[in-house]
């Protein structure tokens, strides 16, 4: 079975024209190895890509870890995933960071007993996935039901709002995405906080940590399971090859610095998606 | 009469075949121009596709299938999501009517201000209908945001950037049905001696107050749908827990479904009070007394 | 009249009391009932504690955001190495060749002069901010130790934050922070940086006059076309990009739009009273606008993506869905207007159904139907917005992302500017086209 | 040539013709008056088969008008020109493409829906405009026209179909004097010039006594009256208008001027100080 | 009482009213007459103050109207009533409203915005109402009744301004016959009863004469006659009207019937078999 055209989805979060421009080396890269037209697509919301995921019209995408367990239960035949970025350190994942400002006197989840905690968006792995599941498992007595252990919880909308919350007081404490390099007082060296100290909106001398995630796994590149073997094969040397090739190409498509690709299976996943189905009704 | 004007007749003649022609060549080009721009900005639109229109045409329904299906066996779970999207539903019902009522409001007084034959200002009209522009052309989902990081999450910079974007949006349909409106019963009041306030309110709304009723109730229906968009910068209602419960996949479909059924009937709702209070205000309390 | 009819114009008078007191009172409860029902909201909506947590400071950051850009000196204190970019942003970095008058780069130090008379030095590890009016700051910073600074941490300004490991400086003019990880300054200027040219380019801080008329800059290139390839292409603001992806905008609302109203037109006519004497078709079409309508264009763009992947394409459709049913009300409404003396008219000349609806209802129609096609057609440019970024494409894409990563208010801005541009582009032409044939030239 | 018999239409409990029956057997002018609900309306309206009559037939040169129905009604409506108190013009569409419509029930469906007419068919609009004196109005939009000159438009439009029968429902009560006396005119001159029959709906009885060659009188329904002008006293009128001894011409009249009035204004005149 | 002297009015290069001037000294029923364009509403507007003028001066009792601006325009526009040719009554309001309107300027916007009107002004309306015939119609709205019952709301709304002047701009020439005749006897009969000054543009020369006590011909925006009903000979008609020998008063009148119409109408009855 030949294919006619390949479709890659990429992950928003930067400038989408950037994004594409960063994508574009993949792309010639992509053309000259399949001989056929590459389409690229880089929206800020994913679920088209999703969509199209499932639906067969996109081959090879990267997703977020959530997105990629979203798909996975929805078709468990639709996808496979086959690389992962390796961060500059060697690990593959980031951190949802709890924090809390620092004048509230909060330094721990200890201290959010009876406070109003907030989660961003219900559909981010880290604003909310990972950390539902596993702040309840902090200690005995913790659980997200409002008014329980935290007298409310709120969804604030997205990691922006829920800084913007916190540092406003309007709730005591949340939580956000961070890659956890680098230093608490720079708002770390990626992440929510860092973009936030970065325009100037809070001061990260008034925040505290106050819990952080196991590692999450960033998410996979994958590719649709019904390609033609073939096709996958080239397609993975191709990534996984791209940062002793092209360097800068690499840096692009791995939106900054890091040590390229290693291939992973759905077996890393396994936990997100156990989080996913358990929050399904 | 017949011979007389022989000469002249020929003129018409001429005339009117020329004018006729000239329409037929003008009407022609028009429509080839506008089939060529829809057939070709379909095909554009086709290429720069991930998925053909062709070959997606037959998974139409793949998705609405899915989402029914896993609803239908979980159907007993409806009452329940129903039940508890109702919270979101009032509010959002409060959002898109404040909105809507203040939007409104401000409309009409900007409407009539920018409307030849009522503005009290004729050289401002140009003012107002730019000001009208602008209030409809900057998204609401901008405002939203902006109002967010001033005054935190909540209904209230919904309310707002939803109202503020209602005022010129109904402001220019206003406006335009206040360029029908008859104006002799202005200038009748006017010639009693009322003055501008009473002139609008006597002799303008009477005439246009069921069309300006109809734009709001339709208006009114955009901005709850409106929630679905300001769910991007968490200021969503029920529309964003109808968006949320479609985009997680599998698991939620069933909640999709009790959303999607309460803001259906909701829309079903309004669109039946509308044409009933629009009937009563073109007709008259009096069922049938139509003229 | 006069004795005879004395009675029964008084049962008049009174009925014409009635009458109107009847009227007051409805023209009273309308107002009332809006009024109260404002009360309600005033306080379901808290206004009044909301008023009181509303942080103006916020709104000031991000509307000066929109008019100002900061160019950002840093030194990696970890590699000692300094960088000075527009934004922070690796395609606005400038090299020795270029940098900006204000600053001074040597061995492991930097002088900035800012336009208020202060300065800033930042030598190794050592950092001199000298604000007028105050005195100098001095702060250092090691490993070991953490931030030390020759502040009285018990009198700091409020402009200052002041932590073990961290120190925040913000005037009006620069900020500064100074971590163990790296010496920041961020330095305002009024304006929307490299909005024409990129530091790369040969004409970056040339005058309009010089391009045009002066001497060739770039000896590859004559200066015109020259500058508008750096222009069009430049790297920071991507005008060629966003040219483009205003034309995915209106792509998507045209098709979407006429698209809508071709489907609408004859299902309307199954919605209006007057034509569809079966209450059933009428109820059935009614209600396939209202499912229609119901479902937003953002959420008809995740179902139709699974069909039709992301796109242009596929934002169209989703736009033709919902709006086939806002139109579908609208037309049908304007359907139940018809003045049905027109088409008698054309009826009794012995013309055949379709030629009725041509002559008779169609010229009746038409400027309904065309003021609504072009008020959506402008209305869905902005819907466009959102949905395009679901379909990944268009000004709205752009739009979002800008706004969610909330990297550049002034792209914001920009953004928001070329669409109320494009906005009020379409309802000139919209009016033009309106006058044109409805009016009848 | 035209025969009506029984004719009958009810609507719902009310009956707005009651048993009408005449014959004609030559192409007459026929003026039918009434009061307002008489169903004078309503009989040319089952004519030209705008409503579906109860009972009764109707016969038109042998053909039973009443039983057609698909393409023969079209052609039936075709030959059977209407013309309407409020004109029943497309406001927007030029005087011409108005005119044209008269020729929609033979043409094609597909040409006639983008305009596409013959142009003899023009021509021949023209020419008729031109016959009503209107002919200098052609491009403009019918709602630019004044009411006398629409309802030309509109006799134009009935000519187009090249009519046996014309049928006017109160051609002129819409309009000024002047203009209904142009109205009249044309009307009579074409049934004198063309030899075409007409029946109008009348409410004044001096422009039926004018203009027509036979009166027909309606009340509730029923006819009350069928004869010359002649023949039309007060008496019949007063009978035909179900009005008492008080009853006056000056009521359905036109005329405003009498004698008595002239004098008083002439008695107030000589009062007045200019 | 009133003094017009040198009013004109121009739009652009076009003169519509040309140095106006005339007296009158006691509220009489005046009567302007001329052709379409003469100039004749433009006048009635300036003196309404609906138009402003470009020149000249008109007082009333010593008033200078032209010079009044904001609330004493509103005052003088509500002791002078306007009376339109197409009524300008609020369609979709009951009649009562519409009556009650005449009183807005002497009522606060707020209160009128919300129907507080006193109960002795509704009272008054009826009565009103009752006087010209229509209080049956009081609870209807305007647009539910027919042209010449409307212009009696007009008549009636004027009235409720309680003006010294009433000015009606071709108050029948949309009415028919009968309703044109009830509309000018109550027109004449408040001038009589209630001795008001009635100005009323008409088209038609026997209503100027039969109602009015002088009559002004205007012609091109100048006067050109000014006299008794009585002095208003065809000569002189021809030159209002700026017609040739061939003028006819037909032309102008309401009248249809003449006696060769009749003639022939009876030579035709007498061919027709029935
Ligand atoms: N569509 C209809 N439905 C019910 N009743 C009707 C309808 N059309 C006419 N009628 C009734 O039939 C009777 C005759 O009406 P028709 O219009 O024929 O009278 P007319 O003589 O033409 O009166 P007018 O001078 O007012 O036009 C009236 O009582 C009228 O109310
Ligand atoms: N608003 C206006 N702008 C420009 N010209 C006007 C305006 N109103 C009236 N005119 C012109 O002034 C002249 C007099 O008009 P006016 O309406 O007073 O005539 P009239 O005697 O009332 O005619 P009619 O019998 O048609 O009502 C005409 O030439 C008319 O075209
Ligand atoms: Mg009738
Ligand atoms: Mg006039």
């Amino acid at each position: 079975e030949d294919i006619k055209e390949f479709n890659i989805g990429i992950l928003g979060g930067e400038n989408a024209q950037d994004r594409l421009n960063a994508y574009q080396c993949l792309g010639d890269y992509t053309k000259e190895a399949l001989g056929v037209e590459v389409k690229m697509f880089a929206p800020a919301d994913y679920n088209g890509v999703m969509q199209g995921l499932l639906g067969g019209t996109i081959d090879m995408a990267w997703l977020g870890a959530s997105s990629y367990a979203g798909v996975y239960i929805q078709d468990p035949e639709a996808v496979e995933p086959v690389l992962i970025k390796i961060n500059l350190d060697g690990s593959y994942g980031y951190h949802s960071i709890g924090f809390a400002r620092k004048d509230s006197g909060i330094t721990s989840l200890d201290d959010m007993e009876g406070k109003v905690f907030g989660f961003g968006d219900p559909n981010s792995t880290s604003g909310y996935l990972i950390p539902s599941i596993e702040i309840p498992t902090y200690k005995d007595g913790v659980t997200m039901e409002p008014g329980d252990y935290f007298a409310d919880v709120k969804f604030t909308g997205g990691h922006e709002q829920t800084i913007i919350a916190v540092n406003n007081g309007d709730i005591d404490g949340g939580v956000t995405w961070a890659d956890g390099q680098g230093a608490w007082e720079d708002g770390y060296n990626n992440g929510a906080l860092r973009k936030a100290v970065d325009a100037g909106l809070v001061d990260m001398n008034d925040l505290v940590e106050i819990w952080r995630s196991k590692p999450i796994p960033e998410g996979p590149i994958v590719l649709r399971k019904a390609l033609p073997d073939d096709v996958k094969a080239i397609m993975t040397k191709l990534v996984d090859e791209l940062h002793e090739t092209d360097p800068e190409c690499a840096y692009g498509v791995a939106a900054g610095d890091s040590l390229g690709f290693d291939p992973i299976t759905h077996a890393a996943y396994e936990s997100i998606v156990a989080a996913r189905l358990a929050k399904a009704n | 009469m017949a011979d007389t004007t022989a000469a002249s007749l020929d003129a018409t003649r001429a005339n009117y075949v020329a004018l006729t022609r000239q329409r037929r060549l003008y009407g022609g080009i028009m429509l080839l121009v506008f089939v060529l721009l829809m057939a070709s900005g379909f095909g554009i639109a086709n290429d720069r596709n991930a998925g053909g229109f062709l070959p997606g045409l037959p998974q139409m329904f793949d998705f609405p299938a899915e989402v029914i299906a896993e609803a239908w066996t979980k159907r007993a779970n409806l009452p329940g999501h129903i039940a508890k999207a109702l919270p979101a539903l009032i509010e959002t019902l409060n959002i898109a009517a404040i909105a809507t009522i203040s939007g409104a409001l401000g409309a009409i007084l900007l409407s009539m201000l920018a409307t030849q034959g009522l503005a009290p200002w004729p050289r401002l009209i140009p003012v107002f209908r730019r000001i009208m522009d602008l209030m409809r052309a900057i998204p609401e989902i901008v405002i939203a945001l902006v109002l967010i990081f001033v005054l935190g999450g909540g209904p209230v910079p919904a309310a707002i950037a939803i109202g503020f974007h209602t005022v010129g949006a109904l402001g220019k349909l206003f406006s335009e049905v206040n360029e029908n409106a008859d104006l002799k019963p202005l200038e009748g009041l006017s010639s009693v001696g009322a003055t501008w306030g009473q002139r609008m309110m006597l002799g303008l709304v009477p005439q246009v107050a069921p069309n300006w009723f109809s734009y709001a109730l339709l208006r009114f229906e955009i901005n709850i749908r409106a929630s679905a968009i300001l769910g991007f910068v968490g200021a969503g209602g029920i529309g964003y827990e109808l968006k949320n419960a479609i985009s997680w996949g599998q698991g939620k479909f069933d909640e999709a479904a009790a959303v999607f059924i309460l803001l259906f009937l909701t829309i079903v709702v309004f669109d039946q009070m509308s044409s009933y209070i629009r009937n009563h205000l073109t007709y008259g309390s009096v069922k049938g007394a139509r003229k | 009249m006069s004795l005879a009819a004395a009675p029964q114009t008084r049962d008049m008078r009174a009925r014409a009391t009635a009458l109107i007191a009847r009227k007051r009172l409805i023209g009273l409860a309308l107002p009332a009932l809006i009024l109260a029902y404002c009360a309600y909201v005033f306080f379901a909506f808290d206004i009044l504690g909301l008023a009181q947590r509303a942080r103006w400071d916020n709104a000031v950051t991000l509307v000066s955001d929109t008019y100002s850009y900061k160019t950002v000196v840093e030194r990696n204190n970890r590699s000692g190495v300094f960088e000075v970019a527009v934004e922070g942003e690796r395609k606005g970095t400038y090299d020795e060749t270029n940098m900006p008058g204000w600053v001074v780069l040597a061995e492991d130090s930097a002088h900035i002069t800012l336009d208020n008379g202060g300065s800033i030095d930042i030598n190794g590890d050592l950092v001199r901010f000298d604000v007028p009016g105050y005195g100098v700051i001095e702060a250092t910073q090691s490993r070991s130790a953490g931030v030390t600074t020759n502040l009285d941490p018990e009198a700091l300004p409020d402009w200052v934050s002041l932590s073990k490991t961290r120190l925040m400086v913000s005037t009006d003019a620069a900020r500064l922070t100074l971590t163990k990880a790296r010496t920041e300054v961020f330095v305002y200027d009024f304006g929307w940086e490299l909005f024409f040219f990129t530091l790369e380019s040969p004409y970056y801080d040339h005058s309009f006059g010089e391009i045009l008329f002066g001497d060739r800059i770039d000896p590859a290139r004559s200066n015109l076309t020259g500058a508008w390839q750096d222009f069009w292409n430049n790297a920071i603001w991507r005008h060629g990009d966003t040219a483009w992806a205003l034309f995915e905008t209106v792509l998507m609302a045209f098709l979407g739009t006429f698209g809508a109203a071709i489907v609408a037109l004859p299902l309307a006519f199954l919605a209006a009273r007057n034509f569809a004497p079966l209450k059933v078709v009428r109820m059935a079409a009614r209600r396939l606008f209202d499912f229609l309508r119901g479902v937003d264009g953002l959420i008809w763009t995740i179902l139709l993506s699974r069909a039709f992947g992301p796109g242009p394409m596929t934002g169209a459709l989703a736009m033709l869905f919902t709006d086939t049913g806002s139109f579908g009300k609208l037309f049908s409404e304007a359907l139940e207007n018809v003045d049905g003396k027109q088409i008698e008219g054309i009826a009794s000349t012995g013309a055949k159904p379709l030629q009725r609806y041509r002559f008779g209802v169609i010229p009746q129609i038409v400027p309904v139907l065309l003021s609504q096609v072009l008020y959506f057609l402008e209305s869905n440019t902005r819907s466009a917005t959102i949905i395009g970024a679901i379909t990944g494409g268009g000004i709205g894409l752009l739009l979002t992302q800008a706004m969610i990563t909330q990297k550049d208010w002034e792209e914001v801005s920009y953004y928001i500017i070329l669409v109320v541009l494009l906005v009020m582009a379409m309802d000139s032409f919209s009016g033009w086209l309106r006058r044109k044939l409805i009016k009848g030239e | 040539m035209l025969e009506v018999k029984g004719l009958t239409k009810r609507f719902g409990a009310n009956i707005a013709v009651d048993k009408m029956s005449f014959t004609v057997d030559r192409p007459l002018m026929i003026g039918i008056i009434g009061r307002s609900g008489a169903g004078k309306s309503t009989f040319l309206r089952m004519m030209n088969r705008l409503t579906d009559a109860s009972e009764g037939a109707l016969n038109f040169e042998g053909r039973n008008v009443l039983g057609l129905s698909g393409k023969e009604k079209r052609d039936w409506q075709s030959t059977c020109a209407m013309i309407f108190q409020q004109f029943n013009l497309v406001p927007r569409m030029d005087v011409v493409s108005n005119v044209l419509h008269g020729t929609l029930g033979r043409r094609s469906t597909l040409a006639t829906m983008f305009n596409l007419y013959p142009e003899e068919d023009i021509h021949k609009a023209i020419d008729i405009l031109d016959r009503l004196g209107i002919a200098d109005h052609a491009p403009k939009r019918a709602e630019a026209l004044s009411g006398g000159q629409q309802q030309r438009v509109a006799i134009a439009r009935a000519l187009m179909q090249d009519p046996k029968v014309i049928l006017a429902d109160e051609p002129i009560a819409s309009l000024d004097p002047m203009n209904a006396q142009t109205v009249m005119e044309a009307l009579r001159r074409i049934h004198d010039e063309d030899g075409r029959m007409v029946i109008a709906n009348l409410h004044t009885l001096d422009t039926a006594r004018r203009y027509c060659d036979r009166i027909i009188g309606m009340r509730d329904g029923r006819m009350v009256f069928d004869g010359t002008p002649a023949q039309l006293t007060t008496g019949v009128a007063r009978d035909i208008y179900g009005a008492g001894a008080d009853f006056s011409e000056a009521a359905t009249s036109t005329e405003i001027r009498d004698h008595e009035a002239l004098e008083q204004a002439e008695m107030r005149a000589a009062e007045v100080v200019i």
